[in-house]
């Protein structure tokens, strides 16, 4: 078994029209640029895209925006220091917004990667992020019903992945990768070092290779934070 | 009525590893269903999964060579494959019931036309003890069924509905049976008959099964090599 | 009216760091808590926490020494002490939903006298944005609020019910504000004064304040260093 | 900070009567042998044990059970090569059972640790097990609601630890390990290795030390099967 694809631009080439798509990052750290940037070579549109942000400036989720790939999006915190993309579509309408609590929404995709369609969480309980839902009490408290979320594709980036899929992640860019691996029928991942089987220690494996199905090596990935101090603007 | 010419476990679990394919991930239960890794085809490669938390695991190490962290659960020693993956309770069975497992294959005391499955407990008595099963069964994208056609004193395995306690509702795909490879129609509660011993005629096997066999086209010739 | 004498934020910020124990699990929110971590207690090791994945991280690094991989929830660059841990986002807000965090330090649009908080969303113009507050206010042990006691055109801030959308319900523990330290009595929906500036009459504060303010046993002053 | 105990006597002893008590392992895969029988010593009684099993041969949580200490059990599997402590008492009625598939035993515990206070799982469904429980349909699907498990005290068997509490795991020794960590007001761990902070890398720490409160160091502990190959007995 290998996992391996031969390049981003193959790697993400089947995404259609209409999808729904998890990528990976919180603001730029563990943002798939590469895989974000083919994906906008590919051009399919109307999107549903998952991600904690919103994009800033002209890069990565930003140009994804920007190239009007994008209808819906699921997200936390859809601010940056420069979130004109979204912010300009969001207010004329162009672009819908599902907002969800940060860690709801990290909670909501494991439960998507688990199988556990629906859990109850005190998030959000008498906020307008709850209206809609059904309330439940337990042990006198009450509690908001909350559904997983999955997704047709994710795209994601890990430091080290062997031919399996096994991954680990570098520093803080872990946060919500290795979950989307779990919730999306087929996992993309950018890996800074493709290396061979046996080469990652079994115990410090962050995610198995069963929740991976296609890797690309993309070696000195860019950082979507200089990117935006040098102004790039993709593409 | 008495059928001479039938499969040992060797042989079903042999025909159940020819539908395993290559990079497949595969949770083999305790026993019996164990006998599967054996037989794995040439040129494939699944890569086995185990409830307490091991992906990429390989054979028995030699006695005396056991390292007692590193088991599955069956409780036996194991050894590891390159590209393994070590994780904890939660995540693994994040696996199974998030759909990530290609196949489950378990053994079972009956099944029943619509996929109900029975395989956990006999009655009320004795100690009660589940473990993975009812997860497995509800999580594996196939479940599929290893067993004997008939009990020890001749009863119908595969039946109408099962009497015991059941362990999951609609769940099993394909049952591998000393005597015939039978899928179930789980849209329309039958089942269907795929494969069946050269020798036996249509009407022995169903007069030892349960519930009605149904064709869609050809039934093949169920052919294994001599195993013991 | 208008208060001449108050707290400045870094004077706050202090105050509010006197009460985070050796060992305790702190999350700071962005901007004006932050402050909170320069003014820990000597003797005393917090260890803190951003929702991103990281608990034990420290300083700033300097200028041009930023790794974009290790940042905060806040998006600024940081560096880690020893004993730090790296985890996903569902381990990160298990760490917060569950109740594992001993305090919570969030800035406040309004505070209501049941604990009720205000402070993501001003009304329903521009683009909303959440991010963990929710999460926190509903998980942390303790939720404590910095905050103005007033507006900037002098409107209060604690109040007998937000005007503002909601972030949680009688969540609220204690509010260090410029002017006093106000705990939240939840069971019976009231403030609690516990300190105000000496310089400061009864009077004068509840004045200045939405809500009525009632007293258990003696207020203290609240006596800060001078900073800025 | 140092979460460090000086004995494991001294970490079990203020674990009352009564006490809901999770204790990891699997089989003897993880089972923290040395604070279970410091647990013996001890002595508390009529408490409520969680964990994956019910024990094997006369020692670790076997020797619990025949010392009298449990009350109720709650697990997946209650067989073992010698399971007589636990068959024994549960078939004359002096302890009590209650049987939860392992995923749902792991799920509740991760959900007690993740302030996830009920979920919907499709295991059990239509079984002896779901009754009694509320069942929903998602999607078109049956799933039966589950509760979070919570304990007062964990005993935990982890490999390195450091004095922030941060653990990594030996092998399949992992297992409910971490979970448990998660979901006890009071987690108690032995490490076989007590390491300076900043030893265990933070990308490779397991549990991280939030979750942990005691820590004490056990070198060489035990394993149960190898007590057992030894018809070892305790006390």
């Amino acid at each position: 078994m290998n996992k391996q694809c031969a390049s981003v631009a193959k790697a993400v080439a089947d995404i259609p029209s209409g999808a729904t798509v998890m990528i990976g990052g919180f603001g730029g750290s563990g943002a798939p640029i590469e895989l974000i940037h083919a994906l906008i070579d590919a051009g399919p549109t109307n999107l549903t895209v998952i991600n904690n942000n919103a994009g800033n400036g002209h890069v990565g989720l930003a140009a994804m925006i920007e190239a009007k790939m994008v209808a819906k999006l699921i997200c936390s915190f859809p601010k940056s220091k420069d979130p004109r993309a979204f912010t300009e579509r969001y207010l004329d309408g162009r672009i819908a917004l599902e907002l969800v609590p940060q860690g709801t929404l990290a909670e909501r995709i494991r439960a998507g990667g688990a199988g556990i369609p629906a859990f109850y969480t005190p998030t959000a309980y008498g906020t307008e992020l709850a209206e809609g839902k059904a309330v439940a009490e337990f042990d006198g408290k009450p509690y908001v019903q909350e559904r997983w979320l999955k997704a047709d594709y994710a795209l994601v980036k890990a430091e080290r992945g062997d031919p399996y899929g096994n991954l680990t992640f570098r520093l803080a860019a872990r946060n919500f990768n290795p979950l989307m691996c779990m919730a999306a029928r087929t996992t993309i991942v950018q890996v800074s070092q493709l290396v061979p089987a046996g080469d990652i220690d079994p115990e410090i494996v962050v995610t198995p290779g069963i929740f991976v199905d296609r890797l690309v090596e993309v070696t000195d990935p860019a950082q979507e934070e200089l990117l935006n101090e040098a102004e790039a603007r993709y593409p | 009525m008495s059928i001479s010419d039938t499969l040992n476990q060797e042989q079903i679990a042999w025909r159940a590893a020819q539908d395993i394919a290559d990079g497949a991930y595969v949770n083999l239960g305790i026993g019996f269903p164990e006998k599967v890794a054996q037989y794995t085809v040439e040129g494939r490669e699944p890569i086995f999964h185990t409830e307490n938390g091991v992906l990429g695991f390989g054979r028995a190490p030699a006695r005396g060579e056991e390292d007692w962290d590193l088991i599955n659960a069956g409780k036996k020693a194991i050894t590891l494959k390159p590209g393994a993956a070590f994780f904890d309770h939660a995540t693994s069975f994040a696996m199974i019931r998030g759909g990530h497992l290609d196949v489950a294959i378990l053994g079972a005391l009956q099944v029943a036309a619509n996929g109900d499955l029975a395989n956990w407990r006999v009655g009320d008595k004795g100690v009660p003890a589940v473990g993975g099963a009812m997860d497995l069964v509800n999580g594996a994208k196939r479940v599929a069924v290893l067993t004997d056609h008939v009990t020890r004193d001749g009863q119908p395995k595969l039946v109408s509905k099962c009497s015991f306690p059941l362990t999951g509702v609609a769940c099993v795909t394909r049952i591998y049976t000393s005597l015939a490879v039978i899928d179930v129609d789980r849209d329309q509660g039958r089942f269907v008959l795929r494969e069946k011993l050269p020798t036996l005629s249509m009407e022995a096997l169903q007069a030892v099964t349960g519930a009605p066999l149904f064709t869609e086209g050809d039934v093949a010739d169920l052919i294994v090599p001599e195993l013991s």
